[in-house]
């Protein structure tokens, strides 16, 4: 038995209403407790601002594309480079940085649980070997269904049902988390070098809309009971005037889910573009804000860009093309068999660029004009809008006004006519930021249930610490010490141990990976039914009984089952 | 100030010691450095006999002489940012990488990347530069991006890949791919090379010699006097719409 | 015993359709694979206890005394050089990065003598591919670039390509054309529907003039390029363009001659050309088993894929500086060991003199050509046959590898795992 | 008469690979592939030993015909044969001239070396003879 007590905590738990009160946090064995003995570990919080383990709903950490942007970029690889020290591996790069580097550097930051954005079913072995060298965060990984042949044939024939065991089967065979779906219809359109350019367009051959698709997988998510709801990178990202689109793809969603969201939509910061074009490019994340306040069955994260090098790795093929055709740097693409595919290439964000300081405003517009933080989660979609690192700068800039116009001050001239940031005043506070980075995320996922994203006791003990004193910091004015102070904590507490120590890692730890195994009946399971497995057999390259992950690929795991209403 | 290191006989003389300690700035407060040969570190003396003459206090009053084999001592003057380094042998692989400023002169032969992702300064080589002289670094878009190197011998393969600007002058014949994805700047060689400027997109090459292997993707524009001498003009590389100037005095297809 | 769907261990495409014959501990018979397969399947001969040089005599040592001078070895190295990994699976890799990060030495694998030129280029451009399946099922048009898949990769024609059907092909064989590019006229070619052969050394030229007609510079290109005529490039460049979704699969024809890296970037640079014409994808022909894994586990581990040197603490990469051949050509390591690889039958003569001169531990079912470099080799379990494990395919696609057979023998992980434990005692962690 | 050399996979390369110490895997590695005309020209017939040298050493392998390789051109499979002759430089990329050397081609009366016996020239012990 391991206990712990975190004293003198000055705590915000939003999922549990609790919003700066000074209390003392017990743990034992890993998990929040209501107290524990007089032989527990003490740690003295002084007064330190506490909250839980921090949780990034959209990140790109592990898995192929991650991979192929390092296996790619040896120049980003030179900076950020550390030897091996204590318990600490060596650790390279950037913008995509090795399992190590992520993982360190997210627990230095207080983050104790991630989910790799976007994970190609029929390459799930490698996320989860990833998963392993990420030690010092709970793991999952969204499956991508957007491209995938089975699910748009009985789409085509109106079978939801069979959609929502299609994607029963994959999650369970996946070990997968939630649905993912990049660009729904883009990516096979892809594998013949085509787009869809919205929601109405067909997929060649299948003649599925992508309004088709995400309708039906929306209602098969639920009929499924996932904890998460569909997530989904809208069709057309990154192009001028998508925002009726994204507004399109939103007016598809009903609101299906008393407990949370119906649809989570994706570093809509990409989506929220107006204009014809880019001369005319401007910010349209006033009706994307909008529209989000009157649906609480929708939940978006920001996307939110900073200026600087970065990697841009998306499912989303063609769209990394578009950019490479503006870039001409170097491209990267891969599709995948009957299911998605995935493009990189590096990008730099410039504040002397129109275009990309426009993008950087719309990111902190979203966040600042969505009236709950519940519905607008802080992300940059790592490493697409910045690597996360940039994250405690985000948290200051959307607390401080006067941040904002000091770095407004040094975009393009012509930006302040573009978008209406400026004139925007509010300034977030540190229970709003507590909901954008951790128990908002949580609710979102689906997994606060599962004692992620809170405090309360039966909850993993993960405890991020931070070294500021609430009352004694004016976020508005002293924005500086905002960003130190959610740059590294004072300690990072993982299952109950402290894991991170003002920038130290200081155990080797030993992540746990959550996924997903719906209950469906015997006529709806797929690895029974003949047709599927013809079809798998016929057009697969890999042999329908390889292509499940075994268990030993998840050395510590939590599945987490759910009853099917198929 | 003069510093004098004169390499001490190794006894294992085949790990190469990596020396990027050895920049003049660092002379200013002492002599007290490290190398390192493989994953030992090693204190400078260990390594050199060290002798200093008179002082200074201005990075650009500080020479260091290096003598003895330094065939095998890499990454001397990495950073380099003023002063002078001279080497009266030949030196290891990466000498003057990165050096933005003051001069370098190799005696001997330089091994590989002499002057890799050079920004200014000047590095003379009085003997051969091995390959990838005045180069890149894997996966980076710009080379060499100011400064001059000037080797009076033959160069290695890969001469000035990616430079983006300063000028490359070799006297003797370069190897294969000089020039290779040249976005700008100047290559100046004497002799012969083969397939010159390759995918170059802009900037200027020129080859004194035979351009071996010529490449098909090079327009011919007519020809130019040049020091003296009758050159033929191409641009190119239009395989990749490339708009360099690529001069030679006379060049071969393999056809 | 029948055990189905095993996985290849022989080559990149790591043919899961396998079924393999067991009787008393032996493989008696192998069903679906190529010849290649079959016989690694049937491999005999193993060595069987761990061996000691002494002097001008091998003797036989325990596994543990084996383990410790491996340890020991790497322990008192100042540069010692971890070399091969392609035989072995991605478990046994990452012991092998962990074991290179605590001694700071230099690990590498056997891509730095295949595909590492690949690489070098993909570093540059990117690599716009696909994996195999989805070639199967779109490609109307497939090139084979310096590569001879008759003899390197005998199925992957009739699993992906020329014989492959397809799902958006209603007669694949007569739908789908092969371009076979070639410096020699090899049996792959005689099954193209075009041939081009090229003048040795001519590739570059011959890409650099693709990519000038592609985009409608025709007048440019001389009569001849590399021995291969204007009208055959047009007419490839036509068929390239008309395609409605092109593959090239390109070989070591491409890597080991002239410009290395460069070869591979022209046709890249080439696809990314195409693409904007229709569909086109590009890929290596991987070809030692899991060397594509062990890419794949060095970048997550290190940041690199191959060549990293860890003598500074941090990880250094530079191939043709870090990798093996130059190291030992330059004599600059002062240990080796080798694990899934057999360099002494595949590099120059001079890195073997130094392989001479140093010692050598090598981990290895079979006795092969290293074994007479070594000062220790360590019997293992054939990963594949009687140890599984991860393998990465050609194209990414991460398959476990299914155990056939038991033996007594440790697998490459275990083995790893012993030293590492050791080296990590001696450094006190 | 000087050939440029190609190594490169062949099948029976690619099944004695794991069995290096077995005859068919030297008669194979050790085998050079010629055109009919350089054979000619030579005055070799099929299975003539012939002796190799390139930039940094000579060995003795076994003429064959081929038709796959051009005039001017020889093909040896991967393996110690060749690489008794390969150059270990690499301009600098990790990546020998495998597929791009100059070599010599003789007739011989000498007999092609047991690999082991290569192995023991430079300095190894053979293990399995």
């Amino acid at each position: 038995m391991s206990e712990l007590l975190v004293k003198n905590a000055c705590v915000i738990d939003p999922l549990r209403g609790i919003n700066a009160e000074t209390m003392d946090i017990a743990i034992r064995d890993g998990r929040i407790v209501e107290e524990v003995s007089g032989a527990a570990e003490v740690i003295d919080a002084r007064g330190m601002l506490t909250m839980p383990g921090g949780v990034d709903s959209h990140t790109h950490i592990c898995g192929t594309k991650v991979n192929f942007g390092r296996y790619m970029s040896p120049e980003d690889m030179r900076a950020g480079r550390t030897p091996r020290r204590g318990p600490m591996h060596a650790t390279s790069g950037y913008s995509v940085p090795t399992t190590y580097g992520n993982s360190y550097r997210y627990s230095v930051m207080g983050y104790t649980t991630l989910l790799e954005g976007a994970m190609a079913p029929l390459e799930a072995r490698h996320t989860h070997e990833e998963f392993i060298y990420t030690p010092l965060q709970d793991t999952m990984a969204n499956t991508l269904f957007d491209g995938n042949w089975a699910i748009m044939e009985a789409i085509r024939d109106g079978d939801t049902k069979r959609v929502a065991a299609i994607i029963a089967w994959t999650l369970r065979a996946v070990k997968g988390f939630g649905v993912k779906l990049t660009n729904p219809g883009g990516t096979e359109a892809w594998q013949w070098g085509k787009n869809v350019s919205c929601i109405r367009d067909p997929v060649p051959y299948f003649e599925v809309t992508p309004a088709e698709i995400i309708r039906s997988i929306v209602e098969a998510n639920e009929l499924l009971h996932l904890p998460h709801s569909v997530h989904l990178h809208c069709n057309n990202l990154g192009t001028p005037g998508n925002y009726t689109c994204t507004l399109g793809s939103f007016g598809l969603i009903p609101d299906l889910n008393p407990k949370r969201q119906t649809l989570y939509a994706t570093h809509v910061q990409y989506h929220a573009y107006g204009g014809s074009g880019w001369k005319d490019f401007c910010s349209k994340s006033e009706p994307i804000a909008n529209f989000v306040n009157m649906r609480p069955q929708i939940v978006i994260d920001m996307g939110q860009v900073m200026f600087g090098r970065t990697t841009t790795m998306t499912a989303d093929g063609p769209m990394e093309f578009n950019l490479y055709r503006l870039h001409h740097d170097k491209w990267s693409n891969h599709d995948v068999e009957l299911e998605t595919g995935s493009g990189i290439i590096p990008v730099v964000y410039r504040r002397k660029n129109l275009v990309n300081s426009i993008m950087w405003a719309i990111g902190l517009e979203l966040a600042l004009l969505t009236k709950s933080p519940w519905q607008c989660l802080l992300t940059t979609d790592n490493p697409n809008g910045a690597p996360f690192v940039k994250y405690p700068e985000i948290i200051a800039l959307l607390m401080s006004k006067r941040y904002r116009d000091a770095e407004f001050a040094t975009v393009h001239p012509d930006t302040g006519s573009r978008v209406p940031l400026p004139a925007i005043e509010r300034e977030l506070d540190w229970y709003e930021i507590a909901v954008m980075t951790r128990a908002g995320q949580a609710k979102a996922l689906g997994i606060q249930e599962i004692g992620k994203g809170h405090l309360g006791p039966g909850a993993y003990a993960d405890v991020a610490v931070y070294p500021i004193r609430i009352d004694d910091v004016d976020p508005s004015v002293d924005y500086q010490k905002v960003i130190e102070a959610f740059g590294q904590t004072e300690y990072t507490i993982k299952r109950g141990r402290v894991v991170a120590r003002r920038g130290e890692c200081v155990v080797d730890g030993s992540n746990a990976t959550f996924w997903v195994k719906p209950r469906v009946s015997e006529a709806y399971d797929m690895g029974k039914d003949p047709d599927f497995i013809e079809k798998f057999d016929r057009y697969y390259t890999v042999r329908m009984r390889n292509y499940p992950v075994q268990e030993e690929y998840l050395n510590r795991n939590r599945c987490i089952e759910t009853e099917a209403e198929i | 100030m003069k510093v004098t290191l004169v390499m001490k006989p190794a006894t294992k003389s085949f790990i190469p010691i990596e020396a990027e300690s050895i920049v003049p700035k660092n002379f200013l407060a002492g002599t007290d450095l490290s190398v390192w040969r493989g994953n030992r570190e090693l204190r400078l003396d260990e390594v050199f006999s060290i002798s200093v003459e008179g002082d200074a206090d201005r990075v650009e009053d500080v020479e260091v002489v290096l003598s003895g084999d330094t065939s095998r001592l890499k990454r001397v003057g990495e950073y380099m940012d003023g002063g002078k380094i001279t080497i009266l042998g030949g030196i290891g692989m990466h000498c003057g990488n990165f050096m933005s400023d003051g001069t370098i002169e190799v005696h001997g032969n330089a091994d590989g990347w002499l002057g890799r992702e050079m920004a200014g300064g000047t590095i003379i080589c009085r003997g051969d530069a091995a390959d990838y002289c005045a180069s890149g670094y894997r996966g980076g878009r710009k080379g060499m991006t100011g400064g001059t190197v000037e080797v009076f011998g033959r160069a290695g393969d890969f001469l000035a890949e990616s430079i983006a600007a300063g000028t490359v002058i070799v006297h003797g014949d370069a190897g294969d791919m000089a020039g290779a994805e040249m976005h700008g700047g100047t290559l100046v060689v004497h002799g012969n090379c083969s397939r010159p400027a390759a995918n170059m997109k802009s900037g200027s090459c020129y080859v004194f010699g035979t351009a071996q292997g010529m490449l098909p993707t090079f327009r011919k524009v007519g020809t130019i006097q040049h020091e003296g001498r009758t050159l033929i003009q191409f641009t190119g590389d239009i395989a990749n719409r490339g708009k360099g100037n690529l001069f030679v005095k006379d060049y071969k297809y393999l056809d | 015993m029948i055990v189905k769907d095993a996985v290849c261990p022989f080559c990149g495409c790591l043919c899961d359709d396998i079924e393999v014959e067991v009787e008393g501990g032996r493989v008696v018979a192998v069903t679906n694979a190529c010849e290649l397969g079959t016989t690694k399947f049937m491999g005999e001969k193993r060595m069987k206890n761990p061996i000691l040089r002494d002097g001008n005599q091998w003797k036989e040592i325990t596994c543990d005394e084996a383990v410790r001078y491996a340890a020991d070895m790497l322990l008192d190295a100042e540069r010692p050089l971890l070399y091969g990994w392609s035989g072995t699976h991605g478990e046994a890799q990452c012991v092998g990065v962990h074991m290179a990060e605590l001694v700071r030495g230099v690990i590498d694998n056997t891509s730095s003598v295949c595909h590492g030129p690949s690489i070098l280029a993909i570093q540059e451009v990117g690599h716009p591919g696909c994996t195999l399946g989805v070639v199967k099922n779109r490609a109307d048009l497939v090139i084979y670039w310096g590569s001879n898949p008759i003899d390197a990769h005998p199925r992957h024609l009739s699993r992906y390509t020329r014989y492959a059907e397809g799902f958006f092909l209603e007669n694949a064989f007569r739908d789908r054309k092969v371009i076979v590019v070639d410096v020699r006229r090899t049996e792959t070619a005689e099954i193209a529907d075009e041939f081009v052969q090229i003048k040795p050394g001519g590739d570059y030229a011959v890409l650099s003039a693709l990519r000038a007609i592609v985009q409608g510079k025709t007048e440019t290109i001389p009569r001849t390029v590399a021995g291969v005529t204007r009208e055959q490039l047009v007419r490839v460049a036509n068929l390239c363009k008309s395609a409605k979704f092109g593959a090239v699969y390109f070989g070591l024809g491409l890597t080991m001659t002239r410009g290395k890296y460069k070869n591979i970037r022209n046709a890249i640079e080439l696809v990314s050309e195409l693409s904007r014409h229709t569909k086109f994808t590009i890929s290596a022909m991987r070809g030692h088993y899991n060397v594509y894994g062990s890419n794949e586990v060095n970048t997550w581990m290190t940041g690199y894929p191959f060549g990293i040197d860890f003598s500074r603490g941090i990880a250094f990469y530079n191939p043709g500086e870090t990798t093996a051949v130059d190291i030992l050509a330059r004599k600059e390591c002062d240990a080796a060991l080798i694990v899934g690889s057999d360099p002494a039958a595949h590099f120059p003569r001079r890195c073997l003199e130094h392989l001479s001169e140093i010692p050598v531990v090598q981990l290895d079912p079979y006795p092969n050509a290293t074994t007479a470099f070594c000062n220790v080799q360590i019997p293992v379990a054939v990963t594949g046959i009687d140890a599984e494990g991860t393998a990465y395919r050609m194209d990414g696609v991460p398959i476990r590898t299914r155990k056939v057979l038991s033996s007594d023998y440790l697998s490459d992980r275990e083995v790893l795992l012993q030293m590492y434990t050791l080296m990590q005692e001696a450094k006190g962690q | 008469m000087t050939y440029l050399m190609l190594t490169g996979r062949t099948v029976n390369q690619g099944v004695t690979v794991e069995n290096k110490t077995s005859a068919e895997y030297a008669a194979e590695t050790s085998t050079c592939f010629m055109h009919e005309f350089d054979m000619l020209e030579l005055g070799l017939d099929n299975g003539d030993t012939i002796r190799v040298t390139g930039p940094c050493g000579e060995v003795v392998m076994r003429a064959v015909m081929s038709e796959e390789v051009g005039m001017g051109t020889v093909f040896v499979p991967y393996g110690p044969y060749a690489n008794h002759v390969v150059a270990a430089d690499t301009h600098s990329t990790g990546m020998p001239d495998f597929k791009s050397h100059q070599v010599e081609i003789e007739p011989t009366d000498e007999e092609p070396k047991r690999v082991h016996e290569l192995m023991e020239d430079l300095g190894g012990l053979a293990y399995d003879r």
